[in-house]
């Protein structure tokens, strides 16, 4: 056979190339995804560089009073809150604290209700209707609720905030792994693979698994940004994390008040959350588009 | 149809029982005693006894679930801790409100979400597709007690065009609704753009077109229809986010909803109150997504078929 | 010589994509007259579909843009109509059927409003009168009048195509042109929905264009035929020239990869390789890296036209010197 | 016919799938017998169970009822690791090149896989050779190695699933649709591959399609299915020359002839093929046939012998 | 009541601003200051209070004591209820002996033993022991008194029957009481002004000025400190200041180490920047509480502290934490976040790492009352007499009660018990005295400020009157 009629896409890899570079070329051309990541990868850096930015101590957390209440300046870029701390330090490392309990929340959720929807999926039937039902309950309750609940029951923490975040979102998870285990399990190729021998957990982690990341991670990425606004409408009530932490929810809540005269208090943590939120929506949504098998 | 909408009504049944238990036993890990609080400061051992038998706190927690099970089966949700009123009649009163703000925010995000989803998918890429997309995302990033506040000083502050608060007339339920709004905006936007493009690419809408229907008549006849399917569920389960969302709106907005009752409820520890709400909300929710569940049935004469 | 009802000149399509330019149909001219069926034969992504949105103008744009290519319908030269006019065109004076009867027609409207639209459009009639009109249709393919009330789903494969073609068929076009319309049928249906087509298409005396790439219903149902390749016509004929008198390699090959039903011992000699990548097409002909017969010069020039009869012209290399040149595959 | 030994013997095969509409019968009461290095066309319309007959064999569906017998061993009283021991001589080829292939595995990957499983050649090297060995049988160029299969056409992707059916000690295949989704020209390639292995590797298939004119030029035995019922069976030859059902008479005359000579005289069925739905106790054709008779809507057919090795299924022969 | 400018249109409604909805229309069903606004206008007690927080008569006409246990008091004749039927002594035993019943108030008329009925308009209380600040406790919307035939048929204060300056309309739950001028009041002098008081809930604070500056609410009783200044700067809006009687501490737990120590507890108050608090939490609306009790109190001294975080670190030292300790603060509700917010700073400086525990209301208290805290923060506001807030924050008696230090000292029980025993006011005054300076050395609280009542009103409106609970007398309200 000539292989002039090879596509040029198939010139003859020496190097094995990932999937996740197809999607990686992909999303590079969906402007309002990359502009997303690169929001995100900037506060990922202010998240991991922190301290060479600003003193966690001395900037975020000493009170200054002498300097309470200033406006944006060049001492202090985002001005200082009531009690004369650095806003701009606290943004900064709200960042760790936003991230974190978005994405521990979000990895809660999508391990419980991933494997359950896994389950569900793959086996169907009984099992899959005991779940499902179960999840229903779950369901029933608005997340956001469900949440306040929780953190109310179990008081206010880091720690309790995922957690409730976590289990809020799980019946959401055990959905949308559902019905992308479903949606791969009816296909040949699994088919195929049981028929050359394989059981029923390597079918599920080297094929299942693999094939409906697509949408979970789709998911995942929204969740988290939905995560952190969660968070912060639990602050508004007064069951957000702990002060002084500098939690960007806290920081809104708490500034509140000041929304008059003070407007950048709560503009910049505002900021913090809308643009990690829009970016995080934005790779969302990018990802979606590349990781659709109909656009490959 | 009608066994089917019977059957999922049923359903909900064993749904609610789950979710009273659930609720129940999350209550019950919360730390601090009943009858303390509602005795308040200054309050004998002995007063705190008798009470705690009164309302049988001292029982296990399956059997306080099924005394409540058993009054819920009559009617009786039981009295506030915290007032002495009764659950089902300030559930009454204030349910309602809660529900014509959502309703009314539900009927907002639609009225504003479909056509910019319709228009965007028409003209992907375009301006108008870029623009829509962004400010919806926006709207979808901020904290809803964020955009109240911003809105309350802007159009009743300044403006003067609504009242900041309070539940008087259309007016005063437009900010609230609009802020509620704006969070689901974004989601039943995007569904419906994208399941326009979807619905645009099918052989059926080339057929309409191949038939010599104008474009107009295409899109608003053809396709339309189809693309609502799967907005129609998102509807549903954006319901879910504002029924949430109202419990910050109406502090915000003085809105006398039950989402704030929920709230005062639970830090009172008022926990008949929390069931009570917790009943409405779930119940409504699901009721809701039955609904839309035959909403669908009457879009999609496929799924029609499957129900009788 | 009949009347031609569809003249296309020089037809120049492409697919702007973000992976490359798709060259999908590079120059064709066809025309079909009154009461004959013009076969369109070819591989999947030859082009054959991409040539008759063209001619409705439905070319989804973007990605699609033509670039070039005169399409005369009728006496109307269709390029230059604006957008309106073509509307009243479309589904009045030509017609389409789509391969797929599942997804041609859409889900939530009956049936019968959806044959009566097209109905109302062309021929402004009220509402009752178009539905009246469409119960007949539906009554002329073979389905009861009384079905007209239900949903697609509620109706067969069979009984879908019915309905398209009942639709395609609604205003009376002058041409109609029917994309692979029983691929997607059992074979038992499609001699139904075939048989019914003949049928029809005597009856309204119209022009159609098959699209298909079996053989078998070409050797049914066409007159004339024309072999796509790569977005060009690589050979067009009648029927009998074709079938009898094959001149082009890749038509030989057609004939050669396809079971013989009536020999079951016979060798299948299938043409090697794949169709060229239409992002990247070779300079000279398209099929010359699949072609037993290729020449130096195959690579690198493209084919002229090569006329053996009025209808019948071949673009190879293999004839302009030599025309008395034969196939050795046994055809023709 | 008894001189070759019988691999494959399928004795009142039933599946019903239970369905919110009731019992759906894709498969019901099927009986046939397969011999070594043969091929045993399975034709039919569309949902006919056609696949759900192949599927039940290689026990990737359970049967609701009968026996599967191959090479003397019961496939469906086997334990699970026995099954798998099986596996490796039974294998499978799908219809859709493209969902029957995991994207996310290399080609290399998605054949070395069977062998890697059954730890057939544990050596790394040697396993990757016999993987390229395995392309060059199939005809993929090695080149390929590290491409995924939504990177290729469809008569390559088939390929791919080809040479996974063969990797391991391949006896039998079933081969449901193999070229159904591919153009002529490949769709010749791929059935001249299939027969070339069959000859080369002593493979027996069951080869389902509905393209009577592929199946023909394929197939050794024919059967005809019409409604989870086999309706009628023969060797090739007898079947199209003297076709006994009136449906398989209906099926032949149906076939478009890419020929200009004179064909005889069309069958034209009227209706479709009615639902599998629990169905009633007579003739499953009898709505659609021509010919039926009272007693066609008042029971089923046994399958007789109405020739040498040619069953029927139909009152009125 | 004013007399009343002539201008075109008089507006005859006023609208209170509420931060959170009534709990009961019961006045023996409630203990919050926002039920209590609307108690004060629907029924009248024995006594009441005027703005300077001196006892006078309400309902009662006369009393007298008979002797060290008894209080003979005799209330006016003619009283009638909205529903016109006319108060007599039984309304009054039935009143208070539901009040000792009631969940929620019994602890305000603990020290009575008994009430009898003496005739149609006199009642005579017999108190455990001798009891000086006995009509203080009066003044108690818990000891409101309702008619006996009103409660006795069962509408459970769905429609209350009072015999106030206002009579009830509706209550719209969380969102408003509507009140109308009762127009046969029985006391002349004090007739409601305005024909409708309208209060309505608004949970936020800043839309709780907003509402103020667009005119929705004519007066707002706990206007947020932040908008003080939005209020004086705008000339439609005035702002009314008054200190108040609330003094906010800092508590500790004496049981548990390292605050058993008394240097420590010293340490701490002189760690702790109370001005810092005062700016940041209350945005300058307050002074520095030096003592467990208000300035104004009976027998009040400061205590001997200062800000000084180097004395604080000596002391530390001395108690053997030169290098600090951790240490939990645990509070409820936003306002005393940002308190403890500024504590944990203060206390970081000299080298204490504290941590912030915010729990909701309820729990909060349970967990108060079980010990369970190790610090806390908490505001008091009682009747006027010292020792309605002495006895129950520092009696041993009280702990797993008020006695939020969990102080149980022998000394300071003596002196309490003697101070209300003691009925000669120049004898408590001494008594009182050294109590303050006995609990500020153990200093088992950081006293940290007293907090001005704010109010923000429409600049028209007339009648704003504060007492040191806030706004006062509110049927004096009007335009
Ligand atoms: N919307 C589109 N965007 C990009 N490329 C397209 C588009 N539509 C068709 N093409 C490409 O144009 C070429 C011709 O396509 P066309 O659909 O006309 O082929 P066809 O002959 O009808 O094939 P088939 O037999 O599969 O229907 C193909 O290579 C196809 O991939
Ligand atoms: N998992 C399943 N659950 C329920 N019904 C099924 C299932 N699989 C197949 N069926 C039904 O069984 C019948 C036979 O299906 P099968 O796939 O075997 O048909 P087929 O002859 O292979 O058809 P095709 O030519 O379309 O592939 C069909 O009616 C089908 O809808
Ligand atoms: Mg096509
Ligand atoms: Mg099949
Ligand atoms: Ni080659």
């Amino acid at each position: 056979m000539s292989d002039r009629t090879l596509s040029r896409k198939m010139i003859p890899a020496t190097k094995k190339r990932s999937q996740a570079l197809d999607v990686w070329k992909r999303l590079r051309k969906s402007n309002s995804a990359i502009a997303g990541l690169i929001l995100i990868f900037i506060f990922l850096c202010l998240a991991v560089f922190a301290p060479l930015i600003a003193d966690y101590e001395n900037d975020a957390l000493k009170m200054n009073i002498i300097e309470r209440l200033q406006s944006p300046g060049a001492d202090h870029w985002f001005g200082t809150d009531e009690m004369g701390r650095d806003i701009f330090a606290r943004i900064v490392y709200g960042t760790r604290i936003s991230l974190f309990v978005g994405v521990i929340s979000v990895s809660i959720a999508l391990t419980l209700g991933g494997t359950l929807g896994a389950i569900a999926g793959y086996y169907g039937g009984k099992i899959d209707n005991i779940i499902m039902r179960t999840l229903d309950i779950l369901l029933a309750i608005p997340t956001i609720l469900l949440a306040i609940t929780i953190v109310a029951a179990l008081g206010a923490s880091i720690l309790n905030l995922m957690i409730a975040v976590g289990i809020s979102n799980i019946p959401g998870f055990a959905r949308v792994v559902r019905a992308a285990v479903l949606s791969v399990k009816d296909q040949e190729f699994i088919e195929a693979a049981r028929a050359i021998g394989s059981r029923d957990h390597t079918i599920i982690l080297k094929h299942v698994l693999p094939n409906s990341m697509a949408p979970i991670i789709v998911f995942a990425t929204l969740k988290v940004a939905s995560a952190i606004m969660a968070t912060a409408s639990l602050s508004f009530i007064g069951l957000g994390i702990q002060p002084p932490t500098p939690e960007w929810g806290s920081m809104l809540a708490g500034g509140r008040a000041y929304i008059r005269d003070n407007m950048y208090i709560v503009l910049y943590p505002g900021l913090a959350i809308v643009l990690t939120v829009l970016s995080l929506n934005l790779i969302g949504d990018g990802l979606r588009d590349a990781l659709d098998p109909k656009l490959k | 149809m009608i066994k089917y909408v019977i059957r999922r009504l049923m359903m909900l049944f064993p749904v609610m029982i789950g979710v009273i238990f659930l609720v129940f036993f999350i209550i019950s890990l919360t730390p601090g005693d009943v009858a303390t609080i509602i005795l308040g400061d200054g309050a004998t051992e002995e007063r705190i006894k008798d009470l705690r038998e009164e309302l049988g706190l001292d029982d296990p927690l399956i059997v306080q679930y099924g005394n409540y099970m058993i009054d819920l089966v009559q009617g009786d949700m039981g009295k506030s801790y915290s007032t002495g009123l009764s659950v089902a009649g300030e559930i009454k009163q204030r349910f309602p409100n809660t529900f014509k703000l959502t309703i009314t925010a539900i009927f907002l995000s639609v009225l504003i979400s479909i056509p910019i989803g319709v228009i965007s998918a028409t003209r992907q890429y375009s301006i108008f597709d870029n623009i829509g997309m962004i400010v919806a995302l926006i709207g979808i990033s901020m904290p809803s007690f964020w955009t109240g506040l911003i809105l309350i000083i802007l159009f009743s502050l300044k403006l003067g065009w609504f009242p900041s608060g309070g539940m008087k007339g259309i007016m005063s339920l437009i900010l609230p609704a609009f802020t509620l709004a704006i969070a689901s905006t974004a989601s039943i936007t995007r569904t419906t753009r994208s399941s326009m493009l979807e619905v645009i690419r099918q052989d059926y809408i080339t057929t309409a077109k191949a038939k010599g229907v104008s474009r107009r008549s295409v899109i608003n006849k053809h396709a339309l229809k189809n693309a609502l399917i799967p907005a129609v569920t998102v509807i549903g389960l954006e319901f879910g986010v504002l029924l949430g969302g109202a419990v910050l709106t109406e502090t915000v907005f003085s809105w006398p909803g039950i989402g704030r009752l929920m709230v005062e409820s639970i830090q009172r520890k008022d926990t008949p109150m929390v069931l009570g709400c917790v009943i409405v909300f779930a119940l409504s929710f699901s009721i809701v997504n039955l609904i839309i569940d035959i909403l669908y049935a009457f879009i999609d004469p496929r799924i029609k078929s499957n129900y009788s | 010589m009949k009347e031609t009802v569809l003249k296309v000149e020089n037809l120049e399509v492409r697919y702007v994509t973000e992976d490359g330019i798709v060259q999908a149909v590079n120059g064709i001219d066809i025309s079909v007259e009154k009461g004959s069926t013009l076969g369109l034969v070819g591989e999947t992504g030859a082009g054959k579909t991409t040539t008759a949105l063209s001619v409705l103008r439905l070319i989804p744009d973007p990605p699609g843009e033509v670039v070039s290519g005169k399409i005369e319908l009728d006496g109307k030269a269709l390029m230059e109509l604006p957008e309106s006019k073509m509307e009243k065109i479309r589904g009045g004076l030509v017609s389409m059927i789509f391969q797929d009867p599942m997804t041609a027609l859409n889900p939530v409207l009956k049936v019968g409003d959806q044959i009566a639209e097209a109905i109302k459009i062309h021929q402004q009639l009220s509402q009752d009168k178009a539905l009246q009109k469409a119960r007949e249709m539906l009554e002329m393919v073979g389905i009861p009048g009384g079905r007209m009330n239900e949903y697609p789903h509620q109706f067969s494969g069979g009984m879908k195509q019915r309905v398209v073609i009942a639709i395609a068929l609604s205003c009376s076009p002058k041409l109609l042109i029917a994309d692979e319309p029983t691929t997607a049928l059992d074979v038992t249906i499609q001699a139904q929905v075939l048989e019914l087509m003949k049928e029809l298409k005597e009856k309204m005396d119209m022009a159609m264009i098959m699209i298909t790439h079996d053989l078998g219903v070409v050797a049914e149902v066409c007159d004339n035929v024309a072999i796509m390749y790569a977005g060009r016509i690589v050979e067009q004929g009648t029927l009998e020239e074709i079938f009898n008198n094959t001149k082009h390699p890749y038509t030989e090959g057609l004939f050669l990869s396809i079971p013989n039903i009536d020999d079951r011992k016979a060798e299948l000699k299938p043409i090697r390789g794949l169709m060229s990548d239409p992002f990247n097409l070779p300079p000279g002909c398209s099929f010359c890296d699949r072609c037993d017969y290729a020449m130096d010069k195959c690579a690198s020039e493209k084919p002229e036209k090569v006329r053996f009869s009025p209808d019948h012209f071949v673009e190879c290399h293999l004839y302009p010197d030599n025309k008395e040149f034969q196939l050795k595959g046994g055809k023709g | 016919m008894k001189d070759k030994e019988v691999l494959l013997q399928v004795r009142n095969l039933k599946k019903y799938f239970d369905t919110p509409k009731g019992k759906l019968h894709a498969v019901d009461d099927i009986t046939f017998d397969l011999q070594k290095g043969k091929t045993l066309g399975l034709v039919g319309e569309s949902g006919c169970g056609k696949s759900t007959t192949g599927r039940v064999i290689l026990r990737l569906l359970e049967a609701t009822e009968g026996d599967i017998i191959y090479n003397g061993k019961n496939i469906h009283e086997l334990s699970p690791k026995d099954m798998r021991e099986l596996r490796k001589e039974i294998q499978i080829i799908f219809q859709d090149p493209f969902s029957s292939l995991d994207p996310r595995m290399t080609v290399s990957e998605i054949i070395e896989e069977p062998i890697k499983l059954n730890k057939l050649i544990r050596d790394r090297k040697k396993r990757f050779e016999r993987v390229l060995e395995l392309m060059d049988l199939v005809g993929l160029s090695r080149r390929l190695m590290n491409t995924y299969p939504h990177e290729l056409d469809g008569g390559r992707r088939q390929r791919i699933g080809i040479a996974r059916a063969l990797a391991l000690d391949t006896k039998f295949i079933v081969c449901d649709e193999p070229v159904s989704a591919l153009d002529v020209s490949i769709q010749a390639q791929i059935l001249n591959l299939l027969k070339e292995l069959q000859k080369k590797l002593d493979l027996t298939y069951i080869f389902i399609t509905h393209d009577l004119s592929v199946v023909n030029h394929f197939s050794d035995d024919i059967a005809v299915m019409y409604l989870g019922k086999l309706i009628e069976k023969a060797r090739a030859e007898e079947l199209f020359s003297n076709p006994v059902h009136p449906y398989t008479k209906a099926l032949l005359s149906a076939i478009p002839r890419p020929t200009l000579e004179k064909k005889g005289e069309k069958i034209i069925l009227k209706g479709e093929i009615s639902s599998p739905i629990n169905p009633e106790d007579n003739c499953r054709f009898a709505n659609r046939c021509p010919f039926a008779e009272d007693v066609c809507r008042k029971s089923e057919p046994p399958l007789r012998e109405s020739g040498e090795n040619h069953f029927v299924a139909c009152h009125l022969f | 009541g004013g007399a009343q400018e002539e201008t075109e249109m008089v507006k005859d409604e006023v609208v209170v601003a509420l931060s959170a909805d009534i709990t009961s229309l019961d006045p023996q069903g409630h203990n919050d200051t926002k039920s209590e606004m609307v108690s004060f206008l629907l029924f009248n007690r024995l006594f009441r209070l005027n703005t300077d927080f001196e006892v006078v008569p309400d309902l009662a006409e006369s009393w007298e004591q008979p002797s060290d246990t008894e209080w003979v008091i005799k209330i006016k004749e003619g009283v009638k209820f909205h529903d016109g039927s006319e108060m007599t002594a039984e309304d009054v035993k039935f009143s208070m002996d539901r009040s000792k019943e009631a969940p929620k108030v019994q602890q305000v008329l603990s020290e009575v033993a008994s009430i009898e009925v003496v005739d149609k308009y006199t009642v005579k209380f017999t108190t455990n022991s001798a009891f000086a600040p006995f009509l203080y406790t009066l003044v108690h919307a818990g000891t409101s008194v309702v008619p006996k035939a009103y409660v006795e048929s069962g509408d459970e204060f769905a429609k209350p029957i009072g015999s106030g300056p206002y009579t009830f309309v509706e209550w719209i739950s969380g969102d408003q009481v509507v009140l109308k001028k009762n127009e046969a009041y029985f006391d002349k002098n004090n007739m409601g002004q305005s024909s409708t008081i309208t209060f309505k809930v608004i949970p936020e604070g800043t839309s709780r000025t907003i509402a103020l500056e667009t005119g929705e609410v004519d007066v707002v009783p706990e206007l947020p400190t932040i908008d003080m200044n939005v209020v004086k700067d705008n000339s439609d809006l005035a702002l009314y200041e008054k200190p108040s009687t609330r003094v906010d501490f800092f508590a500790m737990n004496t049981e548990k180490a390292p605050f058993d120590n008394v240097k420590v507890r010293q340490a701490l108050n002189y760690a702790i920047d109370k001005d810092a608090i005062i700016t940041v939490a209350i945005d300058g609306a307050g002074v520095k509480a030096e003592s467990v009790l208000a300035p104004s109190f009976l027998g009040y001294k400061a205590g001997p502290y200062s800000y000084n975080p180097a004395k604080a670190k000596e002391l530390l030292a001395a108690a053997g934490y030169p290098d600090g300790f951790e240490m939990e603060i645990m509070t409820s509700g936003d306002d005393r976040k940002k308190i403890a917010e500024v504590i944990q700073a203060s206390l970081m400086e000299v080298g204490i790492k504290a941590s912030i525990k915010m729990l909701e209301w309820g729990t909060f208290i349970d967990s108060v009352l079980r010990g369970d805290e190790e610090t806390l923060i908490l505001g008091w506001t009682s009747n006027p007499d010292p020792d309605a807030t002495l006895t129950p924050h520092w009696f041993s008696g009280n702990i797993g009660g008020m006695n939020f230090a969990r102080v149980n000292d022998p000394e300071m029980d003596r002196m309490l018990k003697e101070g209300r025993e003691e009925l000669d006011l120049g004898k408590r005054e001494v008594i009182y005295n050294k109590l303050h300076t006995y609990i500020m050395d153990k200093a088992p609280w950081v006293p940290l400020f007293v907090k001005n009542n704010i109010v923000g009103a429409n600049a028209a409106l007339k009648g704003v009157e504060l007492s040191p609970q806030g706004l006062w007398n509110l049927e004096k309200l009007h335009y």
